[in-house]
């Protein structure tokens, strides 16, 4: 029996290698037209000024730093549930994509509301529960690295996940609470799409395509290395164990 | 060959501030981040990639037909 | 009472350590593990435990009828020996430390501080707490390091009472310990080669 | 599991046990931010409950690496693994003997530090009732994070950096008990809250507790 309980990691490795290039080019294709498309063919909004544009980045962002953590979520939990080595590794490959598209969210969302709230950084509650979001993935990752079994790896970081939403959850509704009286909320919210005009809506959607097209392109290629370096770990204790 | 060049940047440079308007700086800023964020994590995992899938050829080259 | 086991293989860290391992103990007796070091005793005596899952095969064990003595015995320095005991009694559901306390010759050094016993001592009490557990199933991993030849004795005692009274132990140890009753496996044959990857 | 939990205090209290660790430290965060901030009494009143219940939650970590890791080091946890306990009370029983040691002295010796940073009148008794509700689950979700990282040499960086996140909605809401009593705005809601949460911990996370022990003894 081999060591390795694998969700057939071949039939994996054939597929996405197969699927990556095609991604990979539509990626590329949809973030290229949508931002060029949303930078320079869209007016300036009469409120916001041509700070409007960070949308085209800060929207994307912020809804898959969310969806990246659930998607680890449900990835962790079919690795308790069914043992797949590939969901567990496409796990700790989502985490570094999401910690980034965070810290993008960040910092777009930091600028476009500065010219508001008058400072580079307001501790509004969205803003506030991203960076919240960004110390658990900073956790999860460390985590991952801290341990050198990595089936004992895979399950512990599995837990903190789970606890980790959980949590999350928690801080989110918190960080709402706690902010009530410092500022008056954004006068264009930052994910609701509904109060966006239809001009920018089109190009948005293609951004927030580019974004995830991007995501899964990136946690493929990433998945696929953990995978060879989980070979290449098993390969080097061979050599040892001569 | 830079002549080529001199001309239309700071011209565009010029055009650019003044389509931006007043918020220029956090437009241009919050794009200029956010590529950067994004080449780096691209790079790093292509980095990555490539890396360990040399240390792997060499590892199996080494096994040999054993593996 | 009866430890049968089947076909078992076992894995320490993700990397597989044996396979294959079959035997049956029936109460009152002992079975001695022998193998290089690396050869997997603690491995399956972990696994016996339940403290590590088999990868395949079945143990016919509860693993709330075992007792389990490893290389580090559990001793709190800051306690004094008879707060040691008294603990792990309490958590065994004992109370009474007494005869295990004067089984292993420990009555002198009931109130000192187990921080200051010697290793042999403090290997003395890491086995006397296995008369408290009141556990019929014994695993034992190497017991007699750093015992003394009087402490060795007094521990083949203990272990023949615990076999007379239908006790039965699996015990990794190299040197003989002269129990009549007790039968002797070797691991080595048992050494799992690494599986191939797919 | 009472007989782990009197060790662990026996333990706790005997010498080197670290008892007096967490509350000098809680101490000291008290006096060093007035030197930091200033002495102005409004500035110190308006910060005083965020900085209580920070200096709380630090407090409590600075023990919470060693909660597991003696125990794993000298063989304690394979044998308790092996006890009838189930690792789940062997998770609680230690939580709640880190809660004795740590919590509850830190829930009584908070007033005395309110007075130094001129925390308002009405604030004082919500500060400590506040800490008593709140400080179980800062041991709870620290025992968890101690759970997490047993196994990992110098895993206590690690332990806050997983810790720490986990705590931000027991600090919101505690801080804000304190604060709006000290405005005395009416705090039924955050007060309710942080004792959910509390619930919330104490009932669910020793199961993953005890889940990432046992991974760890494999």
């Amino acid at each position: 029996m081999s060591v390795w309980e694998y969700a057939n990691p071949k039939r994996f490795m054939d597929t996405s290698a197969r699927v990556l290039p095609w991604l990979a080019a539509l990626a590329a294709l949809c973030l290229i037209t949508g931002l060029i498309w949303g930078f320079f063919f869209t007016p300036d909004d009469f409120r916001q000024g041509s700070t409007v544009r960070i949308i085209y980045l800060h929207v994307p962002a912020a809804m898959m730093a969310i969806n990246a953590w659930v998607m680890m979520l449900v990835a962790s939990l079919i690795w308790l549930i069914r043992r797949h080595h590939v969901s567990a590794l496409a796990a700790r490959a989502a985490a570094p994509v999401g910690l980034t598209f965070t810290l993008i969210a960040l910092i777009t969302g930091a600028f476009w509301g500065q010219p508001m709230w008058g400072t580079w950084w307001a501790w509004d509650p969205r803003l506030t529960s991203f960076l919240i979001l960004f110390l658990f993935y900073l956790g999860y990752i460390a985590l991952w690295s801290a341990i050198e079994d990595s089936d004992a790896a895979a399950d512990l970081t599995s837990v903190l996940c789970m606890v980790g939403s959980v949590f999350a959850l928690l801080s989110r509704y918190a960080v709402n609470f706690w902010n009530q009286g410092l500022h008056q909320g954004a006068s264009l919210s930052l994910d609701k799409e509904e109060n966006v005009a239809d001009v920018f809506w089109v190009p948005l959607l293609v951004c927030i395509a580019g974004f995830v097209l991007l995501f899964v392109t990136l946690v493929l290629i990433r998945t696929r290395t953990e995978i060879r370096a989980r070979r290449l770990q098993h390969l080097l204790l061979r050599e040892r164990m001569q | 060959m830079d002549k080529v060049f001199a001309i239309p940047l700071p011209g565009f440079v010029d055009w650019l501030l003044a389509y931006l308007g007043k918020y220029a700086a956090q437009v241009l800023g919050s794009y200029m981040a956010s590529l950067i964020l994004l080449v780096a994590i691209i790079w790093l995992s292509l980095w990555r990639a490539a890396r360990t899938k040399r240390a792997l050829a060499q590892a199996e080259a080494r096994a040999g037909g054993r593996v | 009472m009866e430890l049968r086991v089947n076909n078992l293989s076992c894995a320490r860290g993700g990397v597989p350590v044996l396979a294959g391992v079959s035997f049956a103990v029936a109460a009152g007796q002992a079975l001695i593990l022998r193998g290089p070091n690396g050869a997997g005793k603690t491995t399956l005596l972990r696994t016996l435990a339940g403290l590590q899952p088999a990868l395949a095969g079945e143990v016919s064990v509860g693993a709330d009828d075992v007792a389990l003595a490893t290389h580090a015995d559990g001793v709190k320095a800051a306690l004094t020996v008879a707060e040691n005991l008294g603990f792990w009694a309490a958590v065994h559901g004992q109370r009474d430390i007494a005869p295990a306390i004067s089984a292993m010759n420990l009555t002198a050094l009931q109130s000192r501080p187990a921080g200051q016993l010697s290793a042999g001592q403090r290997r003395r009490l890491g086995l006397a707490r296995l008369l408290v557990t009141g556990r019929k199933v014994w695993l034992l991993d190497e017991p007699t390091v750093s015992l003394d030849a009087a402490s060795v004795g007094l521990f083949v005692q203990v272990i023949t009472t615990h076999l007379a009274n239908g006790g039965l132990a699996v015990i990794a140890t190299h040197i003989d310990l002269g129990l009549t009753a007790a039968q002797t496996l070797d691991l080595a044959p048992f050494k799992a080669r690494l599986g191939a990857l797919p | 599991m009472i007989a782990l939990f009197l060790r662990d205090l026996r333990l706790a209290f005997r010498a080197g046990g670290g008892f007096g660790l967490a509350l000098a430290f809680f101490l000291l965060v008290a006096v060093l931010v007035p030197l930091g901030v200033g002495p102005k009494a409004a500035t110190l009143a308006l910060i005083a409950p965020g900085i209580l219940w920070v200096g709380a939650m630090l407090s409590c970590l600075l023990t919470l690496d060693r909660l597991f890791a003696t125990d794993f080091e000298d063989g304690s946890l394979d044998l308790l693994a092996t006890a009838p306990i189930p690792m789940e009370g062997v998770v609680l029983a230690k939580a709640a003997a880190h809660w004795v040691t740590t919590g509850l002295p830190l829930a009584l010796l908070a007033p005395v530090l309110g007075i130094l940073l001129q925390l308002p009148g009405p604030a004082f008794g919500w500060l400590t009732l506040s800490l008593l509700i709140g400080t179980p689950a800062l041991s709870m979700i620290g025992a968890f994070g101690a759970a997490l990282t047993v196994g990992i040499k110098r895993g206590g960086l690690l332990l806050s950096l997983l810790v720490l996140p986990l705590y931000v909605p027991t600090l919101i809401f505690g801080a804000e008990v304190v604060q709006r009593a000290g405005q005395g705005a009416p705090l039924q809601s955050p007060l309710l809250l942080l004792a959910g949460i509390t619930a919330g911990a104490l009932a669910l996370l020793p199961f993953a507790a005890a889940m990432a022990i046992r991974v760890n003894l494999r």
